[in-house]
């Protein structure tokens, strides 16, 4: 972490590159990535960061994608517009469900998440007028900016990669800030946070509500992207897959969700491409790294990391531990 | 009765016990004194078996324990009051009490217990983490008594008791030494260890730096070892 | 999962110039995988037939599981276009997953034949110049039994479907058609998919007047359904009728004696008496020591398309038009009965039966009791 | 000036009654003991203050307001802040961030969602921060997770954020307990070299650090006042020492 | 009112299927504290060995009753042995991954063994009949479930409140060093008890798929349903969840009665309504810190 500018201009770079080097479709591949690793790090904010469980965060996604395939049928497909309603929806959502859901912790947490975001699924499931029922919502415009329909998947790939950068770097401010840590100290030990005088009610929620509402930015972006809604988003199996690629990458760290979606979206696609039997290998990956690497991908890179700098993450920490012990 | 030799203990990469040796004989009881980080509860677990890095010898009734588990250690005779009481705080009092009972052939029963404590016997339906600090040391100490030990550990017995229960459970103390319990007790409370123990070891970054009779602890060893400067 | 021909020949087949590809998307996993499979198994058995090859040229089968989701079939739609160039793209079991990938096919011109996907919309108002559907529409299978059920039946019915589009559709075909007879429709109801107890809308229907249920239930839930059915004692009372997949093949022998006396429409039965049905189920079970399901006949028939589809244009299949062209015009006699498109609606033009099950040498089998000869859906 | 006013305040937990009618003041300023037998309530009654716990009965005003019933984050923001009997630490997290958590709190909550103004406002904080733990030796292990100090050390960790809060009343509960007496030592050394205008209450089982520091006393016993006074009365009264002192002198 | 006793009695016997399906998951989970996401896949396992057993090897309902559960039985051992032992002290996150790891392992392997078609297990002749009460017919077989889960609660009511056995459970979430530092080898515990945890899973899946069926993606399906009744009853009681079950099993059944098109939302948002109202279920205990 020496330089985060040089960090981000490299990124920057790569992903300018990208499309000059990579096929197409890998390129597709690399947006549905971005827009996932939104998505994982939204929930991120509360998993990792605020210790607060959740199994229903496709609510959000999903509020964010039919809002928008919604107004661009209807009002406009202006993606200015479409994103702030999308946004505009799922924080009036996450503000709504977040304040039932507070009262309750840990397990009844993950549970009463998954009711509202089932709730939500059958409404959007019922309501076929408008969001297509179990067909889904297809037809949906391309997305416009600036009066410049985005004509292919490179120049959206662009935009989305414009857009994970700007978020990326926001979300890294917010969590690293005496907010984020405050919002450590929850997950770490809530009653003693609330006895140095922190509100920790109204932390939570507006991590909630953050949470949610960058949920339903990726939301949006993946109708950008696909052209199409299906129930499935909102379905509770999507909540559990954006919670595993945020386990399997490292909760609690900015780049581990990041990893996990990539890695989780390219399992996918790599392993159905030969064999049908792709829970089998995903399923027995998942176990691998529970047993090895328990802290994710993102331990595995520190693991890396510090063999090659032979320190560790505090250098402090390790030096007065072997003070004291000679 | 309990005998220590070369004992190391490690947290992850910290060495924290330095080739420790200490010796109870049958019948007595041997205090651990020292300043606060110095290794006193890492002596005690390591003892126990709750600590995943040990080397050395730690002998109980000439059994060598150093690498058995820690229920085994407990179902060969050794009792553990623990530092912070460490009461199951979803249990009743009864419950915290009866559920690790064992050899109730050997005397001690739920009501003798009571008997000694009778504050625990009014907070008997009470759960365990609702009760007041000193109420929990008290029952940290019955819990032990309870599992009818040969060698009972004590880490801090008097933290959190108004003096009053110190001198009663000094008198405890007594008692379960004449019935031929032998232990190892860490104290902070000076006044108490020298009344109870019969040798005394100080630790100092996890090596012993004094050991004798209790005796010939005195003014002039407590200031050279246990004051701040050391 | 690529499939080819030539592996006795020992070529190699990934070489795009000599070799016709077409991609399949099919559920391979999730609740829909045996119907994809079967679906596989039956297009196989026709690639096989003709030795994997047509006008001369290698067909090359590559396969992808979409599991039941819309999303992933999306992916697995683009890697086959993208990644591995196919000609010709079939399968979809899922309707959700033909709308899905509908806009994506249509803007790239990828010839699409739907060969089960069965939602009106996909051959109206979403209708494709490159979208040609082999199978069925919801509104064929509900539509066909009406008259016939207030002829046969009786002039009262509570309908009982699953609540998703495609139920929703076959049963509202159903009673559009009952009503036009004259019967009247005592009650609806609609239990959400993988409803694992019937038993309240059981005692419900029991409760009222009605002569016949028409239920539209697929899988497992057609299973329990069907068995619940009978064991709260609905079945000496009332009558049961749906569509072919209340009884399919795959499903009466889990269902049991339970499904005796049941109504279904279908525009294919094993049991169906025609020279090419005979042959085909033939040669299914002497492939797969099992016999074929509607699915099976409907992979069948797509592979056919396709090889006719191929042979008319002399292996040239580079231009996307010219093979909508040659597809529609495809027509044949299937298993099924006589076989073409409608090339209003893209949609195929087929017989459809209603058939009763009934109880032969202690298991179930399917009889055909009436014909209703070439079925068009209105296409709006 | 009388900062905290207690008037007949009950808490019962289902039929158990562990609290009676308590009543006083405290002065700002004062240092006040508080002991009583194990049980008596020292550490609910505690609890009542902070808002840990809300009273079954009575009234708590602070600085002349009502605020029986306000919640415990908002009595610690009025200054009222305690320490633990149990330890109660953000054990995952370092010395430092536990510190740095306090003092955030303490320098307000104007600049806590975005850190662009880092130099300024960071820099402030850490080297607050660092001088801190500077005083309390802990300087060199500042990033050590405090789940990985002794019993005893965590002791210290649990007053020193108590007294960097800054509070207005400090309440302790047991704060030497655990310690060597090296470290008590210090303890009793830094509590009296605190602001005058601090208020104390202390909870102690140490009578030579009680009757060391305090200048009033309160004894509680079964769930009462016993005795409000100085220590000299305290010291010498006979039901004191019947029920709490025991034979045990007094130095 | 005939009809509301009739359907009175569907709940209650859908409940009690309910309260099979779950127990074993309330064991596991509301008592062990392993949040076990494969407990569908156990109850799966169970269904498709039953089946086999009933279709091919003896044809006996009741030899599947009884050997079932004891595959699945050592299949608990193996994982708990080999796999959950890893994760205690990694906490429930890494619980929630493996399980749902070996999940998605179980889901396929049942289907390289057993096929993806539906698949179903006749009620034994002995219980098919039919009874008649309140003017409406009852499968004979649904009665029984009544009466086999007051059997159940009843058992796991006695161990959890009647033996030692729940004391040190909770006394090992809570401490897990301390409970060894005092003579008892948790260890052994945790693996009897997850062990039990798959016996009543393996049991659910043979008395439940005469009802149920066996399909693909049963498990998952199964999994929710329990997780509902079990956070609706509240962790750690069973009389809790015994409770929800039958509290669900009229709901829905109800439900589906007056309001067919609301049914998917009824039962979660009967489960938002609970924990609202009462943050740890019906009957769940408040847990004690510290
Ligand atoms: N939540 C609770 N539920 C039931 N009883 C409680 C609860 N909290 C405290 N008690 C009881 O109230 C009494 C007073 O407890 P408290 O912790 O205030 O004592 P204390 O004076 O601080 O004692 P000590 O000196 O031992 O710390 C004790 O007997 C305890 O068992
Ligand atoms: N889990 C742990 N991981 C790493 N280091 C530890 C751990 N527990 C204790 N230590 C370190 O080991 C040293 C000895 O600790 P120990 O608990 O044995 O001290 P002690 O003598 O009992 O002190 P006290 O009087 O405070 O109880 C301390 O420096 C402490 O920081
Ligand atoms: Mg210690
Ligand atoms: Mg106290």
């Amino acid at each position: 972490m020496k330089n985060v500018y040089l960090q981000s201009a490299v990124v920057l770079l790569l992903f300018a590159a990208a499309p000059f080097f990579i096929s197409s479709f890998h390129i597709t591949l690399l947006t549905e990535i971005l827009i996932l690793a939104i998505f994982a790090l939204s929930l991120n904010v509360l998993v990792g960061y605020t210790g607060m469980v959740s199994l229903g965060h496709a609510a959000f996604f999903g509020t964010g994608a039919y809002s928008a395939g919604i107004i661009a049928q209807h009002i406009s497909a202006n993606m200015l517009i479409t994103l702030f309603g999308a946004v505009l929806c799922s924080i009036v959502l996450a503000g709504i469900i977040g304040l039932f859901c507070m009262k309750v912790n840990g397990f009844y947490f993950l549970m009463l998440t998954l009711a509202f975001s089932q709730m939500v699924y059958s409404f959007v499931y019922q309501s076929t007028g408008w969001t297509g029922g179990s067909n889904g919502l297809s037809g949906i415009p391309s997305p416009v900016l600036f009066g410049w329909e985005i004509p292919n998947i490179v120049w959206l790939f662009y935009v989305i990669a414009a857009l994970f950068m700007m978020l990326y770097a926001g979300l890294r401010i917010v969590v690293g800030s005496p907010f984020g840590k405050v919002l450590v100290g929850i997950r770490e030990n809530e009653k003693r946070l609330k006895s140095m005088g922190y509100n920790t009610y109204l932390y939570k929620y507006a991590a909630f509500v953050i949470s949610g509402a960058l949920g339903g930015v990726s939301g949006s972006l993946y109708t950008y992207f696909n052209g199409f809604i299906a129930p499935s988003d909102v379905y509770w199996t999507m909540s559990g897959t954006v919670l595993i690629m945020v386990l399997i990458g490292g909760s609690g760290t900015m780049i581990g969700p990041v990893l996990g979606a990539a890695m989780i979206v390219i399992l996918e696609t790599v392993i159905a491409t030969y064999t049908d039997m792709w829970m089998l290998i995903l399923g027995s990956i998942f176990i691998l790294f529970v047993i090895f690497f328990p802290s994710g991908i993102y331990g595995i890179w520190q693991d890396i990391v510090s063999r090659f700098q032979k320190q560790h993450i505090h250098p402090e920490a390790a030096k007065i531990n072997k003070e004291r012990a000679s | 009765m309990l005998h220590v030799q070369d004992l190391h203990a490690y947290y992850g990469e910290s060495h924290i016990l330095h080739g420790l040796s200490l010796k109870v004989e049958e019948g007595k009881v041997a205090a651990i004194l020292g300043r606060n980080g110095m290794g006193k509860t890492t002596t005690i677990h390591s003892i126990m078996g709750m600590v995943a890095r040990r080397e050395g010898v730690v002998e109980v009734n000439g059994h060598n324990l150093i690498s058995e588990q820690s229920y085994n250690i407990s179902k060969l005779g050794v009792g553990l009051v623990p530092q912070g009481r460490r009461i199951f705080p979803n249990l009743t009092v009864k419950e915290n009490l009866l559920t690790t009972q064992t050899n109730i052939k050997n005397g001690w029963t739920l009501e003798k217990v009571f008997d000694l404590f009778p504050r625990i016997k009014e907070r008997q339906h009470s759960m365990g983490g609702n009760l007041s600090g000193g109420e929990q040391q008290m029952l940290a100490i019955g819990r032990a008594i309870l599992t009818n030990p040969s060698l009972l550990l004590l880490d801090e017995p008097s933290e959190g008791l108004s003096p009053l229960m110190v001198g009663e459970v000094s008198d405890i103390i007594k008692r379960l030494k004449d019935e031929g319990i032998t232990m190892l007790l860490v104290e902070q409370n000076l006044a108490m260890a020298k009344k109870i123990a019969d040798h005394v070891y100080i630790l100092n970054k996890g090596r012993v730096v004094f050991e004798g009779a209790a005796d010939t602890f005195d003014e002039e060893v407590q200031q050279k070892h246990l004051a701040l400067s050391s | 999962m690529n499939q080819s021909g030539d592996s006795a020949d020992g070529e190699a087949s990934s070489d795009s110039d000599d070799t016709i590809k077409i991609g399949a998307i099919l559920p391979f996993s999730g609740v829909y995988a045996s119907l994809g499979k079967d679906l596989s198994a039956g297009m196989k058995l026709y690639f096989e037939s003709v030795g994997w090859e047509a006008a001369g040229e290698k067909i090359e089968l590559i396969e992808e599981d979409t599991a039941a989701d819309p999303q992933e079939a999306l992916r697995r739609t683009r890697k086959l276009m993208d990644q591995d160039n196919v000609d010709i793209l079939t399968g979809a079991v899922s309707t959700a997953v033909a709308y899905a990938i509908r806009d994506e096919v249509d803007s790239n011109q990828l010839p699409y034949l739907a060969s089960h996907a069965g939602g009106n919309d996909l051959t109206r108002g979403e209708r494709s110049d490159y979208i040609w559907r082999s199978s069925f529409s919801s509104w064929q299978i509900g539509n066909s039994m009406g008259q016939w059920a207030y002829d046969n039946v009786g002039d009262q019915i509570y309908v009982a479907a699953a609540d998703y589009a495609f139920g929703k559709e076959v049963s509202s075909a159903f009673m559009e058609a009952y009503e036009a007879a004259g019967g009247e429709i005592v009650g609806e109801v609609y239990p959400p998919l993988g409803n694992n107890d019937y038993a309240s809308y059981l005692t419900t229907i029991s409760d009222s007047e009605a002569d016949g249920v028409y239920a539209f239930f697929a899988g497992s839930d057609a299973v329990r359904f069907v068995q619940q059915f009978e064991e709260y004692g609905l079945k000496e009372e009332i009558d049961l009728l749906g569509s072919g997949w209340l009884v399919s093949e795959d499903l009466r022998e889990s269902i049991g004696s339970a499904a005796e006396g049941i109504y279904a429409a279908s525009f294919w039965d094993y049991n169906l008496e025609n020279e090419q049905n005979q042959k085909f189920v033939e040669a299914y079970e002497a492939a797969y020591d099992r016999r074929p399901t509607v699915e099976s006949l409907e992979g069948y028939d797509a592979a056919r398309i396709l090889v006719e589809t191929i042979e008319s244009l002399d292996g040239d299949v580079s231009d996307p038009d010219k093979v909508i062209e040659a597809m529609s015009a495809v027509e044949f006699d299937s298993p099924r009965g006589p076989f073409a498109f409608d090339q209003e609606t893209h949609h195929v033009i087929q017989n459809m039966y209603v058939l009763e099950t009934v109880m032969e040498e202690g298991r179930t089998e399917n009889k055909v009791v009436e014909k209703i000869e070439n079925v068009q859906d209105p296409g709006k | 000036m009388t900062i905290l006013k207690v008037d007949a305040v009950n808490k019962s937990f289902g039929g158990l009654e562990i609290l009676k009618e308590v009543s006083f003041n405290v002065n700002q300023g004062e240092r006040i003991g508080v002991i009583g037998p194990n049980g008596a309530g020292k550490t609910t009654f505690f609890n009542l203050l902070t808002g840990d716990l809300s009273p079954s009965k009575g009234t708590i005003y602070f600085n002349g307001s009502n605020i029986t019933k306000e919640p415990n984050y908002r009595r610690a923001r009025r200054g009222i802040v305690r320490t633990f009997q149990k330890n109660n630490l953000l054990d995952e997290l370092s010395i430092l961030d536990n510190l740095l958590l306090v003092l955030q709190r303490k320098h307000g909550l104007k600049y806590t969602w975005f850190r662009i103004r880092k130099e300024k406002y960071y820099a402030k904080l850490y080297s607050e921060a660092e001088e801190l733990l500077d005083t309390w030796g802990l300087y060199k292990r500042r990033h050590v997770n405090v789940k990985n100090l002794s019993y005893g050390e965590q002791r210290q960790i649990e007053i020193m954020l108590g007294i960097a809060t800054d509070p207005s009343i400090l309440l302790l509960d047991e704060p030497t307990a655990g310690m060597s007496q090296s470290e008590t030592d210090y303890i009793v050394n830094l509590l009296t070299k605190l602001p005058e205008e601090l208020t104390l209450m202390i909870i102690e089982h140490d009578l030579d650090i009680i009757f060391g520091l305090a200048e009033r006393m309160i004894v509680l016993h079964d769930g009462h006042v016993l005795i409000d006074d100085s220590p000299e009365i305290v010291r010498d009264h006979p039901q004191v020492n019947e029920i709490y002192m025991g034979s045990e002198e007094i130095v | 009112m005939e009809v509301i006793i009739a359907q009175f009695i569907n709940g209650l016997s859908y409940g009690m299927l309910l309260f099979v399906l779950t127990c074993g998951l309330a064991l596991v989970f509301g008592i062990l504290g392993v949040l076990n996401l494969a407990h569908g896949s156990l109850y799966m396992i169970g269904s498709y060995v039953a089946y086999s057993i009933t279709t091919t090897f003896t044809q006996s309902f009741w030899t599947a009753l009884v050997v079932a559960p004891l595959v699945v039985a050592v299949i608990a051992l193996i994982i708990e042995r080999t796999l959950l032992r890893v994760t205690y002290r990694l906490g429930h996150l890494s619980q929630v991954l493996l399980t749902f790891g070996l999940a998605y392992v179980f889901h396929d392997l049942t289907k390289l063994i057993w096929g993806s078609n539906v698949l179903s297990i006749r009620v034994p002749d002995l219980l098919s009949g039919s009874v008649s009460l309140a003017g409406q017919t009852f499968p004979l077989y649904r009665l029984v479930i009544i009466g086999v889960g007051v059997v159940v609660a009843a058992g796991l009511w006695w161990l959890q409140n009647k033996t030692r056995w729940g004391a040190i459970i909770r006394a090992g979430l809570s401490d897990r060093e301390m409970i060894g530092a005092l003579g008892i080898n948790i260890n052994f515990v945790f693996t009897a008890i997850f062990v039990l945890g798959g016996i009543l899973a393996g049991f659910g899946g043979v008395v439940a798929s005469p009802i149920l069926g066996l399909y693909p993606d049963m498990e998952f399906q199964t999994l929710i349903l329990a997780l509902i009744v079990l956070v609706i009853g509240g962790l750690g009681s069973i009389a809790g969840t015994f409770t929800a079950s039958v509290l669900v099993g009229l709901l829905e059944t109800f439900g589906r009665y007056l309001f067919p098109e609301l049914s998917m939302f009824l039962i979660f948002g009967l489960m938002a309504m609970i924990l609202v109202w009462r943050p740890n279920g019906l009957l769940g205990k408040q847990v004690v810190e510290g």
